[in-house]
């Protein structure tokens, strides 16, 4: 599965994209959150307040609770705030 | 007729607006741009950098584009959002709505520019004047409030 | 920063908006142009004629500008209105509004454009295509209810 | 006392603007109209409906009931359809 972080979630993670390969108990995208989180300093650090993390699937918005199963393509990034 | 648009260049509003005033018949225009600011949170800026995460951003405009023509009987709709570093006076975004009816015309350039600001996967960061370090700009909760008064009762679970 | 217009020239919107761009710390530029339909009741048109009540149109608009900025911290305002006769494609009436806050932008640009539908001294007139009667137009139900939901409690008696 | 007509007012009186000198019982907006009406054919085809007939007083926007005391410019005109 393809993971994105965008803006001070990529900044604190020190990449803006990887592949990851959570195992089968990471059934939600607050699953995978936690299990990233497990992952080193850095993860712990840009998901130290995980209500405020956006998620996308393949590239649409999803609530924290939506399942994975099926999705390509995970983005993660803190509100946004363009326009 | 619509366009939806992200580039790093700069945004020529006044190319943009034409390409909708040719429409037939339409009696209302409305054109909203926004402006980098000189100063942010009460002190000088030396620019903006937008991030934007490329597909979906297009990709949820278009969805909200589409959104606003079953809401309004628009006859031409154009936006186009500017990503990398931006300067104060230049242009960020550039919304342009084309309608037979004025309400309709500032209806959907207000419904589009607060989902551009709470639902478009975009991100800023101001670079200080001085050298002090860059910060991401926090989400304004009068934004959220803004796009809320959009929201359809369906959409209240949300 | 107003500007108020009338004027039997085309009007330059690319120009107009310009004039406006330059403010310092305007975040949010609002644009509304009334453009003459091909098209009016359903019957095409060969042009509008407007008519206004000299020096009342401007003391009217330049007093609803004024009203405006008492409302909303505008940075800066421009109205400009052609007279004379229009044909379809062209613009009649521009109206530019600027401020820190998008909110605050479009809701003084449609404050202006309510009343100057219903309040600034123009009368328009169709010129028909094949010849037919000129008509003047009548004025509208829905642009009363337009412009009174911006009324005040002191102004209820009006 | 200078009085202005426009629109399908001024077409339908024939005149964009006139000099009038109403006897002292003409104290309103609405006396006048009734004066005025009284004045020819094309006065009282003008004002056949005098309850859509907008006024003002020196340019500024009066009701009908307003009286015209000092008043130097009255014009008389239809709904207004600007904009």
């Amino acid at each position: 599965m393809k993971v994105l972080y965008f803006a001070w979630l990529r900044e604190r993670i020190g990449k803006a994209e990887e592949e990851v390969d959570p195992p089968a108990s990471v059934v939600t995208a607050s699953d995978l959150i936690e299990w990233l989180r497990g992952r080193g300093e850095e993860y712990a650090l840009a998901f130290n307040n995980p209500k405020i993390v956006r998620v996308a699937f393949d590239r649409t918005h999803v609530q924290p609770g939506a399942k994975i199963a099926g999705a390509r393509e995970v983005a993660f990034f803190p509100p946004m705030t363009g326009g | 007729m619509s366009e939806v648009r992200i580039s790093e260049h700069p945004i020529d509003t006044t190319a943009e607006a034409a390409a909708l005033s040719g429409l037939t018949n339409a009696g209302a225009l409305v054109t909203f741009s926004g402006i980098c600011r000189r100063d942010e949170d009460g002190s000088p800026i030396a620019a903006l950098f937008l991030e934007h995460y490329p597909g979906m951003a297009e990709a949820e405009i278009e969805r909200h584009v589409e959104e606003a023509k079953t809401r309004w009987p628009l006859l031409g709709v154009r936006v186009v959002h500017r990503t990398g570093r931006i300067e104060p006076g230049e242009t960020i975004v550039f919304v342009a709505t084309a309608s037979s009816h004025r309400e309709a015309a500032f209806a959907a350039a207000e419904f589009l520019m607060d989902y551009l600001k709470t639902r478009a996967p975009f991100w800023k960061k101001v670079e200080r004047a001085g050298g002090s370090a860059d910060q991401w700009v926090e989400a304004h909760d009068k934004d959220n409030a803004a796009a809320a008064r959009w929201r359809k009762p369906k959409d209240a679970a949300e």
